[in-house]
């Protein structure tokens, strides 16, 4: 059990941080803590995906003449792939999210989620 | 509310930790995703692309139209901000 | 809007960086075959080259090296060259996206493939590139 | 033409990103580009329902290589008909859209009809997918859209669409682990060859934390009782337009992914054996139905009645899929396409009101009966056929809901639909009541009131009529296509 929790180790960092990015997202009530709470979130569930395309003994995957095609010499290449893409996902959402908390800000002159809902109210 | 958000919270690290069990050991050259599709990435990349960079072959051959999509992402992400902000006065 | 940075330091090291910045990006996008990198990555550092005479010259006197208006266009230009590249094989009998089927008489398919990813890769740094300048823009402008 | 599937989402691309160099350069032209980029893609899907029919299921390579090393797309009966739908829906929401944003908000026009055909790429996208993770770029693409369309209304539409923004991602950074979870587990992520290779490890923990990741997450983007808080806010502040793109479709395009991926990729025995997911989502459905249609009748403005009517609706598809026999699947999939003309018409019609009158409120619908005939007799009939009332089409998704409930012995869904069409008939008939009995209130008695432009009422009646051929023509639809495809899915 101890040597499979250090084996493991990366994947329950990764599942802590999972959960303070979801705290961050559902529990703060400041905007930008949320979407820094997003961003932690999105983070790890990059990590999740990367500490599962280690392969023990391999290397990095671009082809090196020294080990020719071996599938057991080069790391899975297709997380990394898959997680470039959801990188890009995520900076895309974090631009637009920024976009919308400039005019939530213009308008109400406060990132206070209650104190918005306030003012919503009273007009 | 404060109260239902840590319960969700530790429902979802339960579950986490709950899965860890089944998944595949960490590095292991004999996990499923390690033996089913990405072998033929290795192998063929070089033959088939002439690209020794397999995340690149991968990116934009193999899965090339999730990358069109990944970029269609980043494009809307231009517009849509761009739609948000569009006719906003500044508040000075 | 933003403004000049009134330290001459800082407006003349990023003057210098800058141009250095986009030339090591286009050596990351080209060479994105052989080493990590390709168009995000390129693409990124294509946009921090011009973000950083943005920050340090101010919107104005950076405008003649990256027209505000030019982002939004190009953004739009790099992921229909992408989109039309796909579809060109559609109409040779290929599949959508085919690299080998583009119309390149004599080249065998591998070195099609090649340089099919090399065709999409700069049309993906353009995207990002023109993408990062039309929000950092917008929001520090604040305005459509 | 092999590859046509491919040419639906790629079409809407294409348009899109032409219209934006086009509406930079001449404004018309954005919009002249956008329409027939819609229009097209409408046909081009139609032409595949129609090809998919005679001669079955279409698959193309992307790329040109065979799944599972690249991507697939597949065009099936059901994806067809989806695409179809949507497609459909898209032209007449854009025709309407015209006039509407221009006065609701005409500052926004110049990128209002690029983003929004990225919303159809995207959701067309989602339907012909085979790909567990290409569903997630266009569930992406489709999702962005949507935040900054709902976030181009006045007041606190941007807070609105923020807060969704916060869900939604967090439902698609579900779905996004759910896939990390059956990658790790089968090694590939083409849908097909998931499938197969899930049965010998259908003890795993690993695939119950993705079943379960996968249900919250779509069930987030949904709108699924009790994942659904962020929708009312959401359609009650954005411009009518936009609710009227996104209201009849985007939920539903979820539930079909949802249905996709739980029936398609997990299968029945799972969902329903295995781990009692299925269940579980059909109680949680009867929740969404009981609550989401009192809510509605405690509103007082018609887009958030109509907002937490969709709620419950959503639920009832939910339902249809949750009893897990051909019959109730039938009864979810031919509300699906009911709802969306239904909700669609309702949508529109707020919005035309909106457009003469400038009113929101239930109670300030009082008169317009007589000052707006043909805008409020589509109102009517979509209002008969949420209701349920016979030769409409939302009888007839009832009905197989009903008889869904039946063959599997569950009476509490038969209650539950028999109760939501009396609830459904409590908060329509409260509007309908001062529709037609009622004298105008002086605010809208002042600014007339009359017929919206021909531009917002022909788009409504469009759906209009459509509620009525549907109700006709549903033994068509169920004939040729449903019952194949419920068949498929869940055996029987």
């Amino acid at each position: 059990m101890g040597e499979e929790l250090l084996g493991r180790y990366p994947y329950f960092l990764t599942a802590l941080l999972l959960v303070v990015g979801l705290y961050g997202m559902l529990g703060k009530r400041n905007l930008l803590k949320k979407l820094i709470g997003m961003t932690v979130f999105q983070t790890a569930i990059f990590l999740f995906f990367i500490q599962g395309a280690t392969k023990q003994g391999a290397t990095l995957p671009i082809l090196d003449p020294r080990w020719g095609t071996d599938p057991a010499r080069y790391i899975n290449p297709l997380p990394h792939v898959l997680i470039l893409t959801a990188i890009v996902v995520a900076v895309a959402i974090t631009g637009v999210s920024f976009a919308l908390v400039l005019t939530i800000y213009r308008s109400h002159g406060t990132l206070d989620e209650e104190a918005i809902l306030e003012q919503g109210r009273k007009r | 509310m404060r109260g239902l958000t840590l319960v969700l919270l530790g429902l979802f690290l339960a579950l986490l930790l709950y899965a860890e069990g089944d998944l595949p050991g960490r590095g292991d050259p004999a996990a499923p995703a390690s033996t089913h599709v990405s072998p033929y990435y290795i192998q063929h990349s070089l033959a088939e692309t002439k690209t020794p960079n397999l995340v690149t072959s991968v990116l934009a051959d193999y899965r090339g139209y999730d990358t069109l999509g990944e970029t269609v992402v980043i494009v809307t992400a231009a517009l849509a901000a761009a739609l948000v902000l569009l006719g906003e006065r500044r508040a000075d | 809007m933003l403004t000049r940075h009134p330290s001459p330091v800082v407006t003349t090291v990023a003057r210098l960086l800058a141009p250095l910045i986009a030339l090591f990006a286009l050596y990351v996008v080209a060479h994105g075959h052989y080493s990590p990198g390709g168009g995000f990555q390129g693409g990124v550092l294509l946009a921090a080259s011009t973000l950083l005479l943005r920050l340090a010259l101010g919107e104005k006197d950076s405008a003649p090296a990256f027209p505000p208006s030019l982002a939004l266009p190009m953004a739009v230009t790099g992921v229909l060259l992408y989109t039309v590249t796909g579809v060109v094989p559609l109409f040779l009998g290929g599949g959508y996206l085919d690299y080998a089927r583009l119309p390149w008489p004599g080249a065998p398919a591998p070195l099609l493939r090649y340089f099919g990813i090399l065709v999409v890769e700069v049309g993906v740094a353009l995207a990002v590139w023109g993408t990062m300048v039309a929000i950092f823009d917008r929001l520090a402008r604040g305005e459509g | 033409m092999a590859h046509l599937p491919v040419l639906v989402p790629v079409a809407y691309l294409l348009a899109s990103f032409l219209s934006v160099l086009g509406g930079l350069w001449r404004d018309r032209l954005g919009y002249g580009i956008a329409l027939g980029g819609a229009a097209a893609a409408a046909l081009v899907s139609l032409w595949g329902l129609l090809l998919v029919l005679r001669q079955g299921t279409v698959h193309s390579f992307l790329g040109g290589w065979p799944p599972p090393i690249g991507i697939e797309y597949v065009l099936d009966p059901l994806a067809a008909f989806l695409a179809s739908l949507v497609s459909a829906l898209g032209v007449v929401a854009l025709v309407y859209a015209r006039p509407s944003v221009a006065r609701e908000a005409p500052e926004k026009a110049l990128l209002f009809y690029p983003v929004a055909l990225l919303l159809l790429a995207g959701l067309t996208g989602i339907v012909v997918t085979g790909d567990l993770f290409n569903l997630f770029v266009f569930l992406e693409i489709a999702s962005l859209a949507a935040y900054a369309l709902l976030a181009t209304g006045k007041g606190l539409s941007p807070l609105a669409a923020f807060r969704y923004l916060i869900l939604g991602t967090i439902g698609g950074s579900f779905y996004l682990l759910a896939v990390g979870f059956l990658y790790f587990t089968t090694g590939s992520l083409n849908m097909a060859d998931v499938a197969e290779r899930l049965p010998p490890l259908y003890e795993s923990r690993a695939v119950l934390a993705a079943a379960v990741f996968t249900v919250v997450g779509l069930g987030l983007k949904m709108a699924l009782f009790p994942l659904h808080l962020w929708l009312p806010d959401a359609y009650t502040y954005a411009p009518s337009a936009v609710t009227g793109l996104i209201a009849p479709v985007m939920t539903k395009v979820m539930a079909y992914a949802l249905i996709r991926i739980l029936l398609g990729v997990f299968g029945l025995t799972y969902g329903v054996e295995v781990v009692p997911l299925l269940p579980v989502i059909g109680w949680l459905a009867m929740g969404g139905v009981l609550v989401g249609s009192v809510m509605a009748i405690a509103q007082t403005d018609v887009r958030r009645m109509l907002a937490y009517s969709s709620v419950a609706q959503v639920a009832l598809v939910a339902l249809g899929v949750a009893l897990a026999n051909p019959l109730g699947l039938v009864g979810g999939l031919l509300h699906i396409l009911n709802h969306a003309f239904m909700k669609g018409c309702l949508f529109l019609v707020a919005g035309g009101v909106y457009y003469r009158a400038g009113v929101w409120g239930v109670a300030q619908y009082a008169g317009l009966g007589r000052r707006m005939p043909w805008t409020m007799g589509a109102f009517t009939l979509a209002a008969l056929a949420m209701i349920g009332i016979p030769p409409t089409a939302g009888f007839f998704s009832k009905w197989y809901l009903v008889l869904g409930g039946i063959d599997a012995g569950h009476w509490p869904a038969v209650g539950v639909v028999l109760a939501s069409t009396l609830l459904t008939a409590a908060y329509f008939f409260r509007v309908l009541e001062g529709v037609y009995t009622r004298e105008p209130v002086p605010e809208v008695a002042a600014v007339g009131g009359s017929e919206p432009p021909l531009g917002m009422l022909v788009p409504t009646w469009v759906l209009g009529g459509g509620v009525l051929l549907l109700g006709l023509g549903n033994v068509l639809i169920v004939g040729r296509v449903l019952e194949q495809v419920a068949r498929d899915l869940v055996g029987g």
